[in-house]
């Protein structure tokens, strides 16, 4: 029963924050449930020894004064209670509402653009604190399904995440990391977040999308910061030449077949962008927004015949010659 | 239109007036034996099956809303059961995806709006007239109508869906998903229809039962001493009034933006329109609709505990207050359903505010029901009180588990996952459908004058409450550990399977829990143990009259001296005499005190509303989906109908009857009576 | 009112996945145009297509994407993605013909409409042989279609979520196809001048 | 006064070249010295001035011009070119399919000869606003122009024959080519069109002689590609830095990034510059390439013999409505430090994005830069930094519909020439008043297809004129007069010694005004709706002739010319809309009008 | 004043006769009075939620109302024409009293001043309408419904205050014609009076509807 993307096993501060602040909820909740199944145990139980109660069946029209009195008074000390709870953990949730706000304030945060598809997400390295390179256009990274950020302990790094959808309502969430943030087409918004220990975190689209709301998975690698920044450089760099004829005959294949349409591979001829940028496309470990995992046996499945993997994904249904398809996995290989 | 009828009406009516002669205890000489024949000749519908379409008696319309939607409740539940096999396992593809969006659609959708509303509604208009001691609702006719409309809108949807034509965007439907380009064909403007009519109908019963509270109620029962279900039905259909027209308005802007010739941009970003117009618009009604759903819950909830400790409400005051203020309040705390969405934090805080301030008043209902079984005599453990104190365990869990998703916090952490999809079933099963199965053995005696088996009925709660739990409980698990709702399929190494194969096999409990049920109501209705008129002793004047009750309710309806009118020590309350038994003719009282202010003449039988109730479904399913231009024929539909309707509506003062009855049914009165007597054959002969 | 639901099997079904049978596409056909978008061809490989003949059984092959919502909502995503609407625009023309209205220099016969997109057109259409899937094309070819109306109006996409340009497909009205040669040169009166005529004798309509 | 013909040709490119062009800087600085009487290029002048020296036609007369004789192409698409008169010869560019007439005027309107250049039909496909063609040059006895399918070719101008034809670019990528090129010293300048379909902009320079490519200047890519050097000496410091046209595109963006050159280049041959604008960023939607996008929408200064740049300044940095930076570039000396400082050599640009830039010729300074047009899309030119001003509340978002966008995305002035005179000192310019409605929308790269992301819809601009012809006084920074028209002014214009000045309308107007007041003094209705360049010369008889092809047709006329449906707003790039009934007011036509006094 | 008694009958029962209570009631006693007060709200609910989205909307353009591309040559700051609204203003608020004398002919159960009132009525009903169907022109309104999120609820705003009106004439038509017919009873009296009450809120409707569209649109 361990399962991977859980709310209460956080990974950043802000996650922590609400981790915490569901324990105090979930606490809270705990003790009061007792509480009042105690109090219906004894309603339903206890003895009756007054005389106006006793095991008549008669209805009681005209109940003791008395008693009502005592019983009222109970009744509000139990009201004057739940407010006060309700007061702390208002408070609670303004405070951790506004801790979170303030960690996630960051005047050189790394900047994320998500663009959330059906059913996908485009991810676009915008800017990021100096250090991890020249901050130029040209110098961000295009990439899909993936997201990659530093842990650094000593110089924690901020993630902003800019978010926008240029078709229907979707939800970026990352359970270990933070909330979700609805991503609503004409209101781009943002999120920030922080992961503080390695890891990889699965996250999901939040809001049903349409037909593989199920597949539209994300996952983040949380890294030290020198892996994250050789990934960066990884990233940066335009595909490799083909080496052998098979991996050229796999380039023609991809430029030359529907590919090319809708994928881009930088470096190459290819630069459509329906379809996810496919320039490190090997590095990823996973297909298809989580549909399967990047293995060279399921991207040939994915790419003969998607709609099986994922009905109703964009992607269309291909038929290469087994040649032609062989020689395209192995030219996909060398995208690392 | 039959001349004749109108013509000899005419001259009959342009007659100079007389006093009008009524039955007076004077001339009451053979008593209640005469009375009682000359009530069942004015009263009893009309045989046949035009009389079965034009019936506007409030029992059987109400038990007809009841069967209806417990039948939309069975269906919703199997497209349930199959979502709970396609989940069981990871990958699974027992369903397809499109298959799988239709049902959680369609089981949203049914259970919401043709499921909770309808079956409280149906419950309120069956019982409210029988507990405010009068005949009949104040608009018969209107009852008729609403419930047309909401069968056929719920055939609709499910015919719908039957023909691959099922609604696959989700009970609320978020635009851009349900506009015209992503939702391509009908399904959503069939959906979107569907809740048109539904809603219609829902404003036209809540209309019906503020009147026949405010205007019907018997003498003496001044506002502090209605039952505290009327109460939660007066609330609620204030509610309806105020919070329908929101979906009744989203859902036809949607189909305006989808419909062909139209496509208006109310929710095109682009053009100035705005996805969130619709969220706002929809939360605004959708989470009032939930207190709608649940406030008359609160009312089975306590009067089966009033009934079954045996004493008057504890704080009955305090109860009601604290129902007007849920009401109150639960309109101010839509946007916790929209804590993710861009939204400016400050209103965010406020809206915390009010969603846990919402625990206040519900808080205080549960202190006082735990203090009423406290204080009253220790109770019995029959069936409907099992059902409200397992419903006291299961909503405080959903109520609890609602106070995590208030914190803005945690509820974005939450929302939309499995942990939402547990918590409202906890809320919605939990505070609605505990205590309506309580509500079912409390007040199936009424019904069918026959007790419901118990031995059946312990099994019945045995398997529905474990099902329930084993079902519902891991769903907060599971949305805590990242599984989103409205997934047809979930990879392996999430690691949610085991939950939810626990869930599935709930689920299963569940279901033959209600299978259970469902027998034993039908052999019960037949074979189960004679009820007699009040099996329970309770203090309520639905009690006061026979089990099933006659088509006239009360052969002398009664006057109120207290809360629990058939509790009170002086049971010498007087009952009334001298409404006219030739015409259906009940008695109006003022608003607050319920004093006796002047007779009241409801309309009869009308084959109008039927008609006017197509007249409108047509419209909305021919004009609001396939073509705006099928809308003007609709209205002259429409027109014509009520025209029909007002003209055969009762005249306040008619022509002295001089005869008890008229001789010979009119052939054509189906065209509109004015709730006059049918020749309908006595039961004597 | 069960009469639109019964009517609406077809049109409601979402099928996503193309059954076999694949057709190996004749390499020997000559382009009809050598323009061909996408990367610059050198060598074409030996893909055959996924094509579409058992998609939906009811309909004959190639009219059954005119009744079927999901294919003509599928075909207007297709129909930015592979920007046709770059040079047809929301159905008014620009660097292409309109598809509005109801001349077609082609002809409008579904099946003349695929091989427009499969081989293109001397005037400037490309050629999308091997580039979009074979049902791919159909669903363009459902969705030009109902650009003139001529798809089922309760199947045919309503307005898209972008600014209001032309009527969507189903408030289109139905045009009455007729196919025109193509004004290559030619003044749109009709009369085809491709010879250069000089007046000497000036017309003065001016001043 | 220096003449050419069949029989001189052999004279060398550089001596005449030269004399026409002296002819122009003489003439921007002081008393117009005569005129030839020829059109060489369609500019007229290297200057861009567009400034005819000859002076029969005046404004006493003018309205007495009538109509000499007429031509009819046969091609019935946007005419824009400019005919050009070498001798006794004149010489017209239709559109697609781009044929060559020569004709005899001696024996007014009869062809010499007839050139096909048999161009591939596939490139009207890929000509982004209809099939036009704006005109050629004359050299050494050659005639070199482009063709839509990406050709360079030089015929001989005495008998019509092909004397060679280079491939400039590939219609695969939806490359074609619809500017004049220009030629100096024996090297011919040819740009590149398709900044919709995300080609790779550049200038190439090709050998009169033979037609051998010698350089290609990109306008995106390395500073390598983009032939920029140690000559470089940007004015502003944003343009300063190395490998800025990789920089500041997104990764590998800059191979798709647009920066064509379809208007018309400049030269100064005292410092042997050539100055020319490049039109706007691969993608429309500029959402899809953030960072400035250097060098698109900018003006080159390069040097015209290695194509080493110079200078550079951008009018646009990451241009967000189409607004391409080709508008001419007129080489002029204005007094425009004050009047009794010296003249100076300024660069003046009426710029697609309202403002009319002076700048300094040597550096690239921007010493003025103002509104003349009504501008919503910026709110100024800094010219401390020499950026334009965004204005947040117009920049187009995805998916949202940014209104009443002024100038729409033709600019508020396109690719029509103004001219100037020296003689009243002010620039007349023909523009358009329209606005417009811009979404963007996502887009796909395919080559070979149009690579835009917008949903535009145009408009008139408040006024309800769509048109407008207008002097401007270049020292005096303001509009002196100005006459609307009903149509946007999408064709060129010419002024003359005898201070008129002629332009055409789209709805057949063919007008003549009084260059210093605005009045109009001749108006003469053609076939069809006027958007080329009128041009003036004398003839063999010693006559002033003024000559302009009538055939409308372009981006504006694409509703004619194409018959697209008006239906929708959105066709031919959103024009459709601001033009909806211009199918009423005109038919194609592919006629050449020669006007001459009686 | 009748009223109910308490007495004993001849069985010896306690019972409250009611016989002598009147059969009518009007305004708040009278149920009806309650089913067309509730509907009103329920329509009131309604309008207020449409002008809400209309000021929602709002917030999403710069310009209000935007600019007109459509026409030739375009508009800018388009506002509705304001002659047509102002005079349904004038007349619906005016009609307010012969509404008036018709509720309390009504009250007098003075037929023919009921009938007098009704034909008035239905005659400004009719008017109403008439003025309505000018006023719902793209030439009128400067959009169509389908141009952008403007013209969407301008035209719901109109169209939904129309159906009011054709609701209104329709009761007043039948009305007319039951008088006619038969004869003027109490019953029908109270239907005028709620008639009346109807026309007045509509009334009010219109004065809320033309602040927002009309004027709204001016600021």
């Amino acid at each position: 029963m361990n399962s991977p993307e859980s709310v209460l096993d956080p990974a950043g501060p802000q996650s922590r924050q609400i981790g915490g602040l569901t324990w105090l909820f979930i606490w809270t909740c705990v003790i009061v449930f007792f509480m009042v199944m105690g109090t219906l145990v004894g309603a339903l139980a206890h003895r009756r020894k007054d005389q106006a109660m006793g095991p008549s069946r008669e209805p009681i029209t005209h109940p003791d004064p008395i008693r009502e009195r005592r019983l009222w008074t109970t009744v509000w000390a139990s009201i004057v209670l739940t407010v006060g709870t309700l007061f702390t953990l208002l408070f609670a949730d303004l405070l951790s509402g506004r801790a979170i706000h303030k960690v996630s304030q960051s005047p050189d945060p790394l900047r994320i653009q998500i663009i959330a598809h059906q059913w996908w997400w485009e991810v676009h390295y915008i800017d990021w604190p100096a250090r991890f390179g020249e901050r130029s256009a040209s110098n961000g990274i295009t990439t899909a399904n993936e997201i990659h950020i530093p842990v650094d302990p000593a110089h924690p790094v901020t993630v902003e995440f800019e978010l926008d959808s240029h078709d229907v309502i979707h939800s970026f969430w990352v359970p270990n990391l933070h909330g979700k943030r609805d991503i609503i087409p004409g209101h781009p918004t943002s999120l920030w977040l922080q992961a503080d220990r390695p890891g990889t975190y699965w996250g999901e689209c939040g809001e049903f999308c349409g037909y593989q709301h199920a597949q539209m998975r994300l996952v983040v690698v949380a890294e030290p910061a020198e892996k994250f920044q050789s990934w960066l450089d990884g990233q940066r760099q335009s595909a490799p030449e083909p080496t052998g004829e098979m991996q050229a005959r796999g380039r023609d294949v991809f430029l030359h077949a529907s590919c090319a349409m809708c994928h881009s591979i930088q470096g190459t001829d290819a630069h459509a962008s329906v379809g996810p940028d496919l320039t490190h496309v090997a590095s990823r470990k996973i297909l298809a927004a989580g549909a399967v995992p990047n293995m060279p046996g399921h991207l040939a499945g994915w790419i003969m015949d998607p709609q099986r993997i994922k009905p109703g994904t964009r992607m269309p249904q291909n038929n290469l010659s087994a040649g032609d398809l062989r020689a395209l996995l192995e030219y996909i290989e060398t995208l690392k | 239109m039959s001349e004749a009828i109108l013509h000899t009406e005419t001259t009959e009516l342009r007659a100079p007036a007389q006093p009008e002669a009524v039955a007076s205890p004077v001339a009451d000489e053979l008593g209640p034996e005469n009375e009682r024949l000359a009530l069942e000749r004015t009263w009893r519908r009309p045989p046949g099956f035009l009389g079965w379409l034009t019936t506007t008696d409030h029992k059987e319309i109400g038990l007809r809303y009841i069967k209806t939607a417990f039948g939309f409740f069975v269906l919703a539940g199997i497209l349930a059961l199959h979502m709970r096999v396609q989940l069981a396992l990871p990958k699974n593809t027992f369903l397809t995806n499109d298959v799988y969006n239709q049902f959680f659609t369609t089981h949203g959708t049914a259970m919401m709006f043709l499921f909770a509303v309808p079956m409280m509604e149906g419950m309120g208009i069956y019982l409210v007239p029988l507990m405010v001691g009068t005949r009949n609702v104040s608009f018969p006719r209107l009852l008729n109508f609403s419930y047309y409309l909401y069968l056929i809108g719920g055939i609709c949807l499910f015919t719908g869906l039957a023909f691959n034509m099922g609604p696959d965007m989700g009970w609320f439907a978020y635009t851009p998903l349900s506009g015209p380009q992503y939702a391509p064909g009908h399904r959503m403007d069939l959906w979107s229809q569907m809740v048109t009519c539904v809603e219609i109908s829902g404003m036209a019963a809540g209309v019906e039962i503020v009147t026949t509270v405010f205007k019907q109620r018997a003498p003496g029962m001044s506002l502090n001493r209605i039952p505290i279900f009327v109460w939660t039905q007066l609330v609620t259909s204030f509610m309806i009034i105020f919070a329908m027209p929101a979906i009744t308005l989203c859902s036809t802007m949607l189909s305006m933006d989808r419909l062909t010739h139209l496509k208006t941009h109310f929710y095109n970003p682009a053009e100035g329109g705005d996805a969130l117009l619709w969220q706002h618009l929809f939360w605004f009604f959708a989470h009032p609709e939930v207190y709608i759903i649940f406030i008359p819950a609160t009312g089975f909830v306590s009067d089966i505990i009033i009934a079954f400790s045996r004493r008057r409400a504890f704080g009955y005051t305090a109860l009601v207050l604290s129902m007007v203020a849920t009401a109150f309040i639960g309109f101010g705390v839509w946007v916790h359903h929209m804590f993710a969405t861009p939204l400016p934090r400050l209103g965010q805080g406020m809206f915390t505010a009010a969603s846990l301030m919402i625990v206040v008043p519900n808080g205080v209902q549960m202190f006082c029901w735990l203090a009423t079984l406290w204080s009253g005599r220790r109770p019995r453990f029959e069936l409907p009180l099992v059902w409200v104190i397992a419903f006291i365990v299961v909503f405080l869990i959903g109520g609890l588990s609602g106070v995590i998703l208030a914190s803005v916090s945690v509820n974005v952490q939450a929302t939309d996952t499995f942990f939402v999809v547990a918590h409202l079933h906890y809320v919605l099963i939990g505070g609605a459908v505990f205590p309506l199965f309580g509500a079912f053995y409390y007040w199936f005696p009424k019904w069918t004058g026959r007790m419901l088996n118990t031995a059946a009925g312990w099994w019945h709660f045995a398997l529905f409450f474990i099902g329930f739990n084993l079902t519902f409980w891991p769903m907060h698990h599971l949305g805590l550990r990242g599984m989103t709702r409205r997934r047809y399929t979930y990879p392996e190494e999430t690691g949610w399977m085991t939950l939810n194969m626990v869930a599935t096999i709930g689920a299963f409990l569940m279901a033959a829990g209600v299978l259970v049920f469902i027998v034993n109501a039908m052999w019960s209705r037949r074979r189960g143990r004679v009820a007699g008129d009040n099996p329970w002793q309770a203090g309520t004047l639905e009690w006061a009259t026979s089990s099933p009750p006659p088509s006239y309710n009360f052969l002398y309806p009664p006057t109120v001296r207290g809360r629990e009118p058939l509790w009170e020590p002086e049971k010498e309350a007087p009952v009334i005499v001298g409404l006219s038994r030739e015409k259906r003719q009940v008695l109006s009282t003022t608003v607050l005190d319920a004093a006796p202010h002047h007779r009241y003449d409801l309309a009869g039988e009308s084959i109008w509303p039927f008609f006017l109730a197509f007249g409108v479904a047509a419209t909305l399913m021919l004009g609001g989906i396939f073509n705006p231009w099928y809308v003007p024929g609709g209205i002259a539909v429409i027109t014509l109908a009520l025209f029909g309707w007002f003209w055969t509506s009762p005249a306040l003062r008619e022509r002295p009857s001089a005869q008890p009855h008229v001789a010979g049914q009119p052939r054509l009165w189906w065209l509109g009576r004015r709730g006059k007597s049918a020749d309908v054959k006595s039961k004597d002969e | 009112m069960t009469l639109p639901a019964a009517l609406s099997c077809k049109r409601e079904e979402r099928s996503f996945r193309v059954a076999p049978p694949f057709v190996e596409m004749p390499e020997a056909i000559p382009y009809n145009n050598r323009v061909r978008p996408g990367p610059f061809a050198t060598t074409t490989p030996s893909t055959s297509q996924p094509v579409s003949v058992e998609r939906l059984s009811h309909e004959p092959f190639g009219r059954q994407y005119l009744i079927n919502a999901q294919a003509l909502s599928d075909g207007q995503t297709l129909y930015g993605a592979f920007n046709c609407s770059g040079c047809h625009a929301n159905g008014g023309g620009g660097m292409g013909p309109p598809l509005l209205d109801n001349k077609w220099f082609y002809g409008a016969e579904p099946e003349q409409v695929y091989v427009s997109i499969l081989e293109g057109r001397p005037n400037g259409m490309p050629s999308y042989r091997g580039r979009i899937p074979d049902y791919q094309m159909w669903e363009l070819v459902g969705y030009v279609l109902s650009l003139s109306g001529q798809a089922s109006p309760n199947a045919a996409a309503g307005r898209s979520e972008h600014m209001t340009t032309a009527l969507p497909p189903n408030s289109t009205p139905r045009e009455k196809p007729e196919v025109v040669p193509q004004p290559t040169t030619g003044p749109a009166t009709g009369k085809t001048a491709t010879q250069p005529t000089t007046t000497s004798q000036p017309r003065q309509n001016g001043q | 006064m220096y003449r050419f013909s069949k029989f001189r040709a052999w004279v060398g490119g550089a001596l005449g070249i030269f004399l026409p062009l002296l002819n122009s800087t003489s003439l921007s600085a002081a008393e117009p010295a005569g005129d030839d009487g020829q059109w060489t290029m369609a500019t007229k002048d290297y200057g861009n001035v567009r400034f005819s020296g000859l002076d029969q036609i005046n404004t006493q007369n003018a309205k007495s011009l009538k109509l000499s004789w007429t031509f009819s192409t046969g091609v019935f698409r946007g005419q824009e070119a400019a005919p050009l008169v070498v001798g006794n010869t004149m010489y017209v560019v239709t559109p697609f399919p781009n044929y060559l007439y020569a004709l005899d005027l001696n024996k007014p309107g009869t062809v010499k000869w007839k050139y096909d250049p048999k161009a591939e039909a596939a490139a009207k496909g890929e000509a982004c606003c209809d099939w036009v063609n704006r005109g050629a040059a004359y050299a050494e006895g050659r005639i070199f122009y482009n063709t839509l399918d990406a050709n360079t070719v030089a015929v001989d101008a005495a008998s019509g024959k092909e004397i060679w034809k280079t491939k400039i670019g590939d219609i695969n990528k939806g490359e074609t080519i619809t500017m004049a090129p220009m030629t100096v010293k024996g090297k011919v300048y040819v740009g590149i069109s398709g900044g919709e379909f995300g080609v790779r902009g550049r200038l190439t320079c090709v050998s009169a002689a033979d037609g051998k490519i010698l350089w290609r200047a990109y306008s995106c890519g390395p500073d390598k590609d983009c032939l920029i050097g140690p000559r470089f000496h940007p004015f502003y410091d944003s343009d300063k830095g190395t490998d800025l046209g990789v920089k500041t595109w997104p990764p590998g963006h800059w191979k798709i990034g647009g920066g064509t050159i379809w208007g018309f280049l400049s030269y100064d041959p005292e410092t042997n510059l050539l100055f020319y604008g490049m039109g706007n960023p691969g993608s429309w939607n500029p959402d899809l390439r953030p960072g400035d996008n250097k060098w698109s929408c900018g003006c080159f200064a390069r040097d015209a013999d290695t194509g080493e740049a110079v200078w550079y300044y951008q009018w646009s940095p990451h241009d967000e409505f189409d607004h391409d930076g080709i508008n001419e570039c007129m080489l002029l000396e204005l007094k425009v430090d004050g009047p009794d400082k010296p003249a100076r050599k300024v660069l003046v640009h009426p710029g697609r994005t309202g403002y009319m830039y002076v700048l300094d010729r040597a550096t690239g300074q921007v010493l003025s830069a103002d509104p003349f047009t009504r501008i919503t899309a910026s709110k100024g030119v800094d010219l401390k930094s020499g950026r334009s001003i965004t204005n947040e509340e117009k920049r187009p978002r995805i998916g949202k519909v940014i209104r009443d966008v002024q100038p729409a995305s033709p600019g508020a002035k396109d690719w029509q020439p103004s001219a100037y005179s020296p003689r009243t000192g002010l620039l007349y310019v023909p523009h358009q008043n329209l606005t417009c409605d811009y979404e963007a929308v996502e887009a796909n790269y395919i080559a070979g297809t149009p690579y835009l992301g917008v949903n535009e819809r145009m408009y008139a601009g408040p006024g309800g004129y769509r048109g407008k012809f207008m002097a401007w006084d270049p020292v005096a920074r303001k509009e002196v007069w100005g006459i609307k028209e009903n149509f946007p002014v999408w064709s060129g214009t010419v002024v003359t010694a005898g201070d008129v000045a002629f332009y055409g309308t789209m709805d057949r107007h063919f007008k003549c005004v009084n260059a210093k007041t605005g009045e109009v003094l001749w108006d003469f209705e053609t076939d069809s709706g006027i958007i080329g360049q009128p041009v003036t010369f004398k003839g063999p008889d010693g006559k002033q002739y003024v000559a302009v092809l009538a055939g409308v047709g372009g981006w504006a006329g694409a509703i004619v010319a194409g018959q697209l449906d008006p239906r929708d707003p959105s066709a031919a790039l959103g024009f459709v809309n601001a033009v909806k009934d211009l199918p009423d007011h005109t038919k194609p036509g592919d006629k050449l009008y020669v006007f001459a006094l009686p | 004043m009748p009223e109910a008694v308490e007495t004993i009958d001849v069985n010896g029962r306690r019972v409250l006769d009611v016989s002598g209570l009147p059969n009518t009631a009007m305004d708040a006693y009278a149920p009806v009075w309650w089913g067309n007060a509730l509907l009103i709200m329920i329509e009131s609910m309604t309008v207020l939620l449409v002008v809400a989205s209309y000021f929602y909307l709002r917030r999403n353009f710069t310009e209000w109302p935007p600019p007109q591309p459509r026409t030739i040559p375009p508009l800018f700051h388009p506002v509705p024409d304001l002659a047509l609204p102002t005079i349904e203003l004038v007349l619906i608020v005016l009609s307010c009293l012969p509404m008036y004398w018709t509720d309390m002919a009504a009250r007098r159960n003075d037929e023919a001043g009921v009938k007098r009132g009704l034909w008035v009525m239905l005659a400004i009903g009719v008017a109403m309408i008439a003025l309505r169907f000018f006023e719902m022109q793209s030439s009128h309104l400067k959009f169509r419904w389908d141009d952008n999120a403007y013209g969407s609820i301008i035209w719901t705003i109109l169209g939904l205050h129309l159906t009011y009106l054709l609701g209104a004439a329709a009761e007043f038509f039948i009305m007319q014609m039951w008088i006619v017919k038969h004869s003027f009873d109490p019953k029908h009296g109270l239907d005028v009076t709620l008639l009346g009450g109807y026309w007045y809120w509509t009334a009010a409707t219109w004065v809320l509807c033309y602040g927002t569209v009309y004027i709204g649109a001016r600021f």
